[in-house]
């Protein structure tokens, strides 16, 4: 036990800082504080409390937030207790000091999208657009744990993107460029070196669609994805935001001048200067209570787990061009991304043939997991834009803003696309990351088409 | 796997057809008259309906047609499917219920 | 020790064949029809395994698949040794090996175990709170210990030799699991014609009366009624029994999908024979008849091997002909466990007391009991089980009036049963989205409203008594088969001697004396959750029980809760000081019980991984030793290496045979789309941005066509066959969609053209025949058509014969040079391949692969849909602005470019590149900037998209998309490189033959 | 009872010409009855007389499979009976291959590849109708209880083979 008991004495070391974007966002808040900038609340998280409490046989511990009842009138409210509205919340108070906010999550907290993706994360996307975007978030994971206070368990085990083809390569390498031009690492790896950063990779010229090569981005990696929302939900709940589950928006209260007013919700009105829609696959039901179409498709997205075995496979792969994601889990288990169900649907799940599709190909890459069985499946609702690209944006109507449209790809935005969204709200102006992220750019014809360069954008 | 009717060969299951989108959205007779705002509402902008859906299923692997179908995207049960080119049929109270269910 | 246990004259093994295995090296003994468990059990070897966070010793606590704990690997050998098995599901052969997991160095004495010692550190979440400093720790140090401590079983390492089956069906009435309530169902619908597939589980139909001695129905013992059942079901044809066959996934509108085991329970499989095969069933009816699974107590040492299920006891003993102990104690909450005692007490096991948890239990069992002279107390809990890797006995108190609990006593025993009731199998039923609703008599939550053509019967919804458990199976059958339209009648039988159906039940901890804050009372027992950490969750403000799963990881373990939800509820509706059915389950998910990869994927892998399409003329690339590329499902020739020659090598020496003679290639794949009916023109006004009114019959022209956002989609040359007939060309890959473009636009926007589409991809095999000599060699192929420079033109097309078969020549040209396509019917094209071949021996004809052909047209300036163009590029930023018809009032993709945005100045154009040094080959995908000094991030104008060394020009060459590039002709650009930067010149894309003078030859 | 391999066989079918033709269902249905095939082409079954069969896959598609022998005169008729009339006729001749499957086991090889009910009752002898095989798109007709006839476009032959071939052989078991 005793790098337990050298964890507890945490607060000796000086942890390094990594270096942020000269851009302002994001400076202020990875400098890690300790207990000294949060609320007084919150119990602080090491070794040493965790020593303490296991005296009084855990009695100690208090809630990690506070779940409250609505009040009538907040600031501003966030509608959808996901990793991105609480991080928006989180952001809000921490970064721009207003503390009079409300999370309204229609069910448990984090039980969306959050809850059921596969916690791919990587910035190594093509267009300068994205990979800004991604970057900046991929950076503020890099500090997160220590600023939470919260592990989320940020892995940076890296995410070999597998070549098959010769038009993967071609592709792949124009992405290895443009990201290193951007100073985001990624770099070009031979069958032989893939092979070697990931030994269960089958390389075998015989199969169907042998592998011709890979990019790998060495910082990407994968989080608890639960961790992050509970970590958000504990800072924020610590400066003062009031985080209300089981309660669902059903309208959107408008003033005279058609500006936001407050919310309508299944436990009452709520008013409020500002609303925040950070709705995931709803996105669609609830910008349409403003009477706000979005350019967005909800389908289902599936993933599974199998059962855990020991540490078998020490990064992510990723095959866009026969469709397998994979990586596996600090608890063992091998988390797989299947593709997406091609009709709009908010039940949760989709059919069979989607994920037997995926394995079909987990098989042909990893002949060796052929035996490993799968565990249990489940489904979210992914918001898919034409593009593929996100929307974190003001909208037509005052006080109203939206960060949506992340589909299969938005839990590695997470802290970048909520501490952006926070930038946008509290300053009623987008970030210069995320201006070009508008529901306009669909009207005018500058849509960020990642799709179009790679297959997928999980 | 979903259970599609097509109009022209029955039932048959999902992995047959390919869905093809929200249906009853006409492209514009003359696209040039039309303003860039409406423009994208055609091209992008759409209902999305956590509830019934008219949408397109194209029978790919089969007789090849397009035709429409009324699902309730919150339980994915279908209403009925009916020809390209019907107006989106009016359904009662009790069947609309019944698809939601 | 050899079988020590065994009970003579009990269960279903046979005790004539005794099977040898070894389990951790050790060779054990069993009778054919055993479990691993079973045998290891009738060895009176309790130490399976070891649990997943603590490390702690376990044992089978079940003997069906809800089994947590007794999780070995089986089989031996990298690829073959396969994890996690449960040795409660593993059926026994001759030979098997067996290991046990998660222990070091052995299942015995395990260094792991330590963590148990270390557990008031590790409650639940722990890991959140800790691990955070130094922060670089957490993925040198941390996190590899965690992952390594994690992680049951060792997955193999080899790839998995065996195959396996894959099987769509379609039934009228398909009922899952064949315990009585299944049997009485199947036989209902099976006698009233309805296709009918059983799927059970385990080796043998029958359920809970495989365990059952003592019930009779029509007077004959429950095993044998489930016999004649059999019998008369494999009478049936309409009837299919599946064994060893599981229904894991309630998919929508009546989809369900079975894994069947084949040959894992075999000594020596026939060498073909599929280990598993996986099942979609359709449906017209379904009925669900899983049964019900008995419930732990939740109490310190709850764990120990040793401590079981009552009903797992019953089973063993009179399924497997095994005594789980010597001398046991019982603790229930339920009557079952009577029974469970006076079959153990009939079996010569010492029964040292009933524990019941209510204070006056009174039924017909519980007097039976009490008259067969065993120990009954009232009100009496148990406080904890003591011992290590083996029980050797248990504290019961009294439970007190005030709820509080009374003094202990010890008892000993090797044995200690438990039992909290039943939990009906609702797994499946709620998967199919159907709605739970709680049952307050029975405490637990039971089907309601159906969401597909669905219903439950038997124990799954809470009907125990045997006599109602058939007649509810048969109902449950008649009304399935008579709503997929088959009128049957209900069979009847009588039940003479079965037991009352247990009454009571627990959810929740034990209550216990003292506060016990070492005490380890465990929920989940593979992912080592005790009561504590569901209390602790709470504590912390995980409300929702779907919280509570997700901190403490109750539940997500292999069983998937079904040993342990119940329980977790109870505790934490108790924390939560809300009742039960407010607090509600987590969401049931597939699979049942997990599911090998393999057999999902089934037959897909290697060659039938996907279709691999080949052309006709494949087989003599091959012949020649050509290099292949996939394109889409395609393998499409690369290049034609001779001797030692690379690629580099090969393709130059292709690229000048191209310009200096005739270079053959076999441009089969190429989409073709036959575009026949009056409105033909109309349409492809319509779908490509060039205009087609006045192409006349017998010329081509070269096609673009864009979606409706204004990108490039695909291209193609196209030829007017007739007035009313198209020959239209796409791109290798783009050719399923740009048909199913069409189709959408035809079928749904312009219904009412005239006009109708064919794929003729296949029909044809195409021969490019290009270079200045290929007029000579096929001239005199074909049959007496003039191909000469007037009669056939460049950009015409003309029908003919060659060596009498049926052609459509076209002159066409990807190359720059004078060039045909040869179309001609598929069957036909390795021969005419051959006759061209045979006719160009004179002038040094040489084959070229994609290779070459793509240095070619890079030359040229021809751009390649999806190289050139990603998606994000107009027709006018690909150079073929003038392909796009200014006159015509609308065409897929006209509104969208005339966006501002569409036609801004900036946009990245296609341009050509030029390298200082000649030898210099950029690479495709780099990137293009003005400022090479700028520091990062720097601003990009483009990137290169095609790049080649081109022999013909004896230097290397490039494209590229480049913001406003055209107006950049002239400029110096850089192409930073890793380490270096290259300086480029940017010029038109043509590199060669600027005028086209080759072409109009 | 264990069936064995034998029972399922794979082989080329005898030779035809195909024409695929498309057309609105009125003229379809003139186009039946130019061919002697009677008063329409009934949806998803197939209608013969003398060199021509018809297979109905769809509102506006008849898949023509014709004998060499007599294909000449039976286009004649057809090309008769539409002249003036909006159609597309198109020949395919080389685009598909047919394969001929047969056996006790051919409805268990089938039912590993495509999602349909291919049991008597619901397919019976005379459908035919497009699917999709594994991963592969062929028509399938019904030409006798135990005997299909598989359309398949020619690259897709081995693939199809192959699968059958495999799924037959598990079929056993
Ligand atoms: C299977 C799967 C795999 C994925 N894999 C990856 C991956 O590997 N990498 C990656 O980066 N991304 C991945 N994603 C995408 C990623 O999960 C999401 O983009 C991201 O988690 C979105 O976070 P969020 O907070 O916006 O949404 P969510 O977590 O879905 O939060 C939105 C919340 O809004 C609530 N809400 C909705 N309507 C209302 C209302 N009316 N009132 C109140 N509340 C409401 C919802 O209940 C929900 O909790 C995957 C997604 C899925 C489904
Ligand atoms: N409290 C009690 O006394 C009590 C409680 C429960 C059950 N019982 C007894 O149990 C019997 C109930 O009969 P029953 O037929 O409802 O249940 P059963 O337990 O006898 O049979 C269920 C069968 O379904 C199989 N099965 C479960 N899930 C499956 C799946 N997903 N796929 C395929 N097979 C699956 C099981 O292996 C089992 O064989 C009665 O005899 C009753 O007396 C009594
Ligand atoms: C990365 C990741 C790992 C998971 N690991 C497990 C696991 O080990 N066991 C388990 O039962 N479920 C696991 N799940 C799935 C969850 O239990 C659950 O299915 C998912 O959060 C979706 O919620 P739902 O099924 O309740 O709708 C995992 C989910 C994710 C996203
Ligand atoms: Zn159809």
């Amino acid at each position: 036990m005793t790098f337990l008991e050298k964890n507890g004495m945490s607060f000796l070391f000086k942890p390094r800082v990594r270096s942020v974007r000269a851009d302002g966002v994001g400076a202020a808040h990875c400098r890690p504080t300790g207990l000294a900038a949060r609320g007084m609340n919150m119990q602080k998280f090491s070794a040493l409390s965790l020593a303490q409490k296991a005296l009084g046989g855990h009695l100690g511990w208090t809630p990690q937030w506070r779940s409250v009842a609505p009040k009538p009138a907040y600031d501003i409210v966030i509608v959808g207790g996901g990793g991105h509205g609480l991080g928006t919340a989180y952001y809000l108070a921490r970064q721009h000091g207003l503390r009079n906010i409300a999370v309204i999550e229609r069910g448990w907290l984090a039980g969306g999208n959050t809850a059921r993706n596969t916690t791919i994360i990587r910035s190594n996307y093509l267009f300068n657009e994205s990979s800004s975007y991604y970057e900046h978030s991929l950076k503020l994971w890099e500090n997160l744990s220590q600023e939470l206070n919260y592990n989320v368990m940020f892995s940076q085990r890296g995410c070999l993107m597998v070549a098959h083809t010769v038009h993967d390569v071609q592709v792949f390498k124009r992405h290895v460029h443009a990201n290193r031009l951007n100073g985001i690492d990624n770099e070009w790896l031979s069958a032989e070196e893939a092979k070697a950063f990931c030994p269960p990779l089958n390389i075998s010229p015989n199969i169907r669609y042998p592998v011709l090569g890979a990019s790998l981005q060495r910082r990407a990696g994968t989080a608890r994805h639960d961790a992050v929302a509970w970590g958000f939900a504990r800072a924020a709940s610590d400066m003062g935001v009031d985080i209300i589950e089981n309660c669902e928006v059903t309208g959107i209260l408008r003033g005279p001048g058609g500006e936001v007013r407050g919310v309508e919700t299944t436990r009452g009105t709520i008013r409020a200067g500002k609303v925040g829609v950070s709705a995931a696959g709803h996105s669609s039901v609830v910008m349409g209570m403003a009477g706000i179409r979005l350019p967005l498709q909800s389908n289902p997205l599936q993933a599974l787990v199998s059962e855990p075995v020991k540490p078998a496979f020490p990064t992510i792969v990723m095959s866009n061009t026969i469709h397998a994601y994979i990586s596996q889990s600090d608890k063992g288990e091998m988390v797989i991304g299947a593709g997406t169900d091609s009709y709009v649907s908010y039940t949760q799940r989709g059919g069979l043939h989607i994920p037997a599709h995926t394995l079909e190909a987990i098989c042909e890459l990893f002949p060796m997991f052929r035996r490993l069985r799968m565990l249990r499946s489940w489904g979210g609702i992914t918001d898919n834009t034409p593009d593929r690209s996100p929307i974190t944006a003001k909208t037509p109507v005052p006080g109203l803003y939206v960060n949506c449209g992340w589909g299969t790809g938005g839990f590695k935005a997470t802290p970048g696309a909520a501490n952006l969204f926070a930038w946008t709200i509290a300053r009623d102006e987008p970030h210069p990351i995320n201006a070009p992220f508008t529901i306009e750019r669909f009207r005018d014809g500058v849509m960020i088409d990642e799709a179009a360069a790679a297959a997928v954008a999980h | 796997m979903l259970l599609i009717r097509c109009p022209y060969c029955g039932e048959r299951s999902e992995i047959e057809f390919a869905n093809g989108g929200e249906a009853h959205i006409a492209r514009p007779a003359d696209p040039m008259s039309r303003t860039d705002e409406e423009w994208a509402q055609y091209l992008y902008m759409r209902d999305n309906p956590k509830g019934l859906i008219a949408e397109r299923w194209r029978h790919a692997h089969g007789c090849n047609r397009f035709f429409n179908a009324l699902r309730d995207t919150r339980t994915d049960r279908f209403v009925m499917t009916y020809e390209m080119g019907r107006p989106r049929p009016e359904i009662d109270a009790a069947t609309a219920a019944e698809a939601a269910r | 020790m050899s079988q020590a246990f065994r009970v003579p004259g009990h269960g279903r093994v046979d005790p004539a064949r005794t099977v040898s295995f070894t389990f951790d090296g050790r060779r054990f003994q069993g009778q054919a029809g055993d479990t691993l468990a079973s045998a290891l059990l009738a060895n009176g070897h309790h130490l399976m395994g070891r649990s997943f966070k603590y490390h702690r010793p376990r044992g089978a606590v079940s003997a069906g698949s809800d089994e947590p704990n007794a999780l070995v690997a089986v089989g031996s050998g990298p690829a073959l040794q396969t994890p996690n098995l449960r040795a409660t599901q593993v059926e026994l052969y001759e030979g098997l090996t067996a290991v046990s997991q998660n222990r070091f160095p052995s299942l015995k004495f395990d260094l792991g175990a330590v963590n148990t010692l270390a557990a008031p550190l590790l409650p639940a979440g722990f890991y959140y709170k800790t691990f955070m400093w130094p922060r670089s720790f957490w993925d040198r140090v941390y996190e590899p210990v965690i992952r390594r401590a994690a992680g049951l079983g060792v997955a193999p390492t080899a790839p998995d030799p065996d195959h396996y089956a894959f099987q769509y069906a379609h039934c009228d009435v398909l009922v899952a699991g064949a315990g009585p309530a299944g049997l009485a169902a199947a036989l209902a619908a099976g006698r009233a014609g309805a296709r009918v597939i059983l799927a059970e589980e385990t080796a043998e139909a029958g359920g809970s009366l495989l365990s059952d001695r003592t019930s009779r129905i029509d007077g004959r013992p429950a095993a044998l009624w489930v016999a004649d059942i059999l019998a008369e079901l494999a009478g049936l044809p309409n009837v299919r029994v599946l064994t060893r066959c599981t229904a894991f996934n309630y998919g929508p509108h009546n989809m369900v999908a079975l894994n069947q085991r084949l040959s894992d329970h075999l000594a020596d499989p026939a060498p073909d024979m599929p280990r598993e095969r996986l099942w979609q069933v359709r449906a017209q009816e379904v009925v669900l008849a899983a049964g019900a699974l008995e419930r732990p107590l939740v109490f310190e040492g709850n764990d120990r091997p040793g401590v079981m299920l009552a009903s797992a006891a019953r089973t063993y003993l009179n399924r497997y002909g095994v005594a789980c102990g010597r001398r046991a104690v019982i603790v229930t909450a339920d009557d079952s466990a009577y029974r469970v005692a006076l079959d153990l007490h009939a079996a010569g096991v010492t029964v040292a007391a009933i524990a019941d948890l209510r204070p006056a239990p009174d039924s017909a069992l519980v007097r039976a009991a009490q008259e067969a002279g065993l120990t009954v107390l009232p009100g009496t809990t148990v406080q904890r089980a003591h011992g290590g890797t083996r029980v050797h006995g248990v504290e019961l108190a009294r439970l007190l009036p005030d709820g509080s609990v009374g003094k202990g006593r010890h008892w000993r025993a090797d044995l200690v049963l438990m039992s909290g009731g039943y939990t009906p199998s609702v797994h499946l039923f709620s998967q199919s989205r159907g709605k739970l609703v709680f049952d307050a008599e029975l405490g637990v939550y039971v089907p309601g409203e159906p969401a597909e053509r669905t219903r439950s019967a038997g124990a799954c919804r809470g009907v125990y008594a045997l006599a109602c458990v058939l007649a509810d199976g048969a109902a449950a059958g008649v009304a399935a088969a008579g709503a997929a339209g088959f009128a049957a009648d209900a069979p009847a039988w009588t039940v003479d001697a079965a037991d009352e159906p247990g009454r009571g039940g627990y959810a929740g901890a034990l209550p216990r004396r003292g506060k016990g804050l070492l005490a380890m009372a465990f929920v989940d027992f593979q992912n080592d959750v005790t009561a504590k950490d569901v209390k602790l969750a709470v504590r912390e403000g995980f409300q929702s029980i779907e919280h509570i799963k997700r901190y403490t990881t109750t539940g997500m373990a292999t069983d998937q809760g079904k040993m342990s939800n119940v329980n977790a509820l109870g505790i934490a509706a108790d924390a939560l000081g809300r009742p039960v059915e407010k607090v509600g389950l987590t969401t049931f998910r597939p699979p049942f019980t997990p599911v090998t990869f393999g057999a999902f994927a089934s037959h897909a892998r290697g060659d039938l991984f996907d279709p691999d399409r080949r052309t006709p003329i494949d087989p003599w690339a091959r012949a020649q030793g050509a290099v292949f590329e996939d394109v889409g499902l395609w393998r499409r020739a690369r290049y034609f290496p001779r001797g030692s020659e690379d690629m580099e090598a090969a393709v130059r020496r292709e690229c000048l045979a191209v310009r200096g003679g005739v270079g053959i290639f076999d441009a089969s794949t190429l989409g073709k789309i036959e575009v026949v009916g009056p409105d033909a023109a109309t349409f492809m006004n319509r779908m490509y941005v060039n205009a087609w009114t006045k192409l006349g019959v017998g010329r081509c022209r070269y096609g673009l066509m864009c979606r409706e956002n204004g990108f490039v989609y695909d291209d193609g040359v196209v030829g007017r066959i007739a007035q009313d007939r198209f020959h239209v060309t796409t791109t290798t890959g783009g050719a399923p969609g740009v048909l199913a473009l069409m189709e959408d636009y035809l079928q749904t926007e312009w219904p009412e053209l005239d006009v109708w589409l064919t794929s003729t991809t296949e029909e044809w095999a195409v021969i490019a025949l290009q270079g200045p000599s290929a007029r000579a060699v096929l001239a005199p192929l074909v049959d007496g058509l003039d191909i000469s420079a007037e009669a056939l033109p460049h950009m015409s097309l003309a029908e003919g014969t060659i060596g009498g078969v049926p052609m459509r020549l076209f002159r066409v040209s990807f190359t720059g040079e004078l060039g045909f396509e040869i179309n001609v019917p598929a069957r036909h094209g390795r021969a005419v391949w051959q006759a061209i071949w045979d006719a160009g021996q004179g002038v040094g004809i040489t084959p070229y692969g994609t290779e070459t052909m793509h240095v070619l047209r890079a030359e040229k300036g021809y751009i390649i849909v999806g190289q050139e163009t990603d998606g994000t590029a107009t027709p006018d930023d690909a150079g073929c602005g003038w392909a796009v018809s200014k006159a015509k009032a609308d065409f897929v993709g006209k509104r969208s470019l005339a966006l501002p945005a569409m036609q801004a100045p900036d946009r990245k154009q296609l341009v050509g590149l030029l390298t200082e040094a000649a030898w210099e080959v950029l690479e495709e995908g780099a990137q293009l900037v003005a400022r090479p000094d700028e520091a990062i991030p720097m601003r990009v104008l483009g990137h290169v998209t095609s790049s080649y060394f081109s022999a013909t020009l004896g230097r290397s060459i490039a494209l590229a998309m480049v913001s406003g590039g055209r107006a950049r002709v002239g400029e110096t650009l850089y192409v930073p490189m890793e380490g270096r930067t290259i300086a480029v010149t940017v010029t038109k894309p043509v590199f060669y033959d600027v005028e086209g003078a080759r072409l109009n030859v | 009872m264990q069936l064995s391999h034998s029972e399922f066989a794979l082989a080329p079918a005898a030779e035809r010409r195909r024409f695929v033709l498309q057309a609105r269902p009125a003229t379809l249905d003139v186009a039946a009855r130019a061919l002697g095939l009677g008063d329409t082409f009934a949806m998803l079954a197939a209608a013969a007389a003398g060199a021509v069969t018809a297979l109905r896959l769809g509102p506006q598609e008849v898949l023509l499979l014709l004998d060499p022998a007599g294909a000449d005169d039976g286009l004649s008729a057809l090309r008769a009976g539409l002249a003036g009339v909006a159609h597309s006729l198109v020949e395919v001749s080389d685009r598909q291959v047919g394969l001929d499957l047969s056996g006790a086991l051919v409805e268990a090889a089938l039912a590993s590849l495509t999602s349909i009910d291919v049991a008597v009752a619901a397919f019976p002898v005379g459908m035919a109708t497009r699917t999709l095989l594994g991963k592969a798109d062929g028509v399938l007709w019904r030409t006798a209880p135990d005997r299909f006839r598989l359309e398949v476009w020619r690259s897709f032959a081995p693939y199809l083979s192959g699968l059958l071939d495999e799924a037959a052989r598990d079929a056993v078991f």
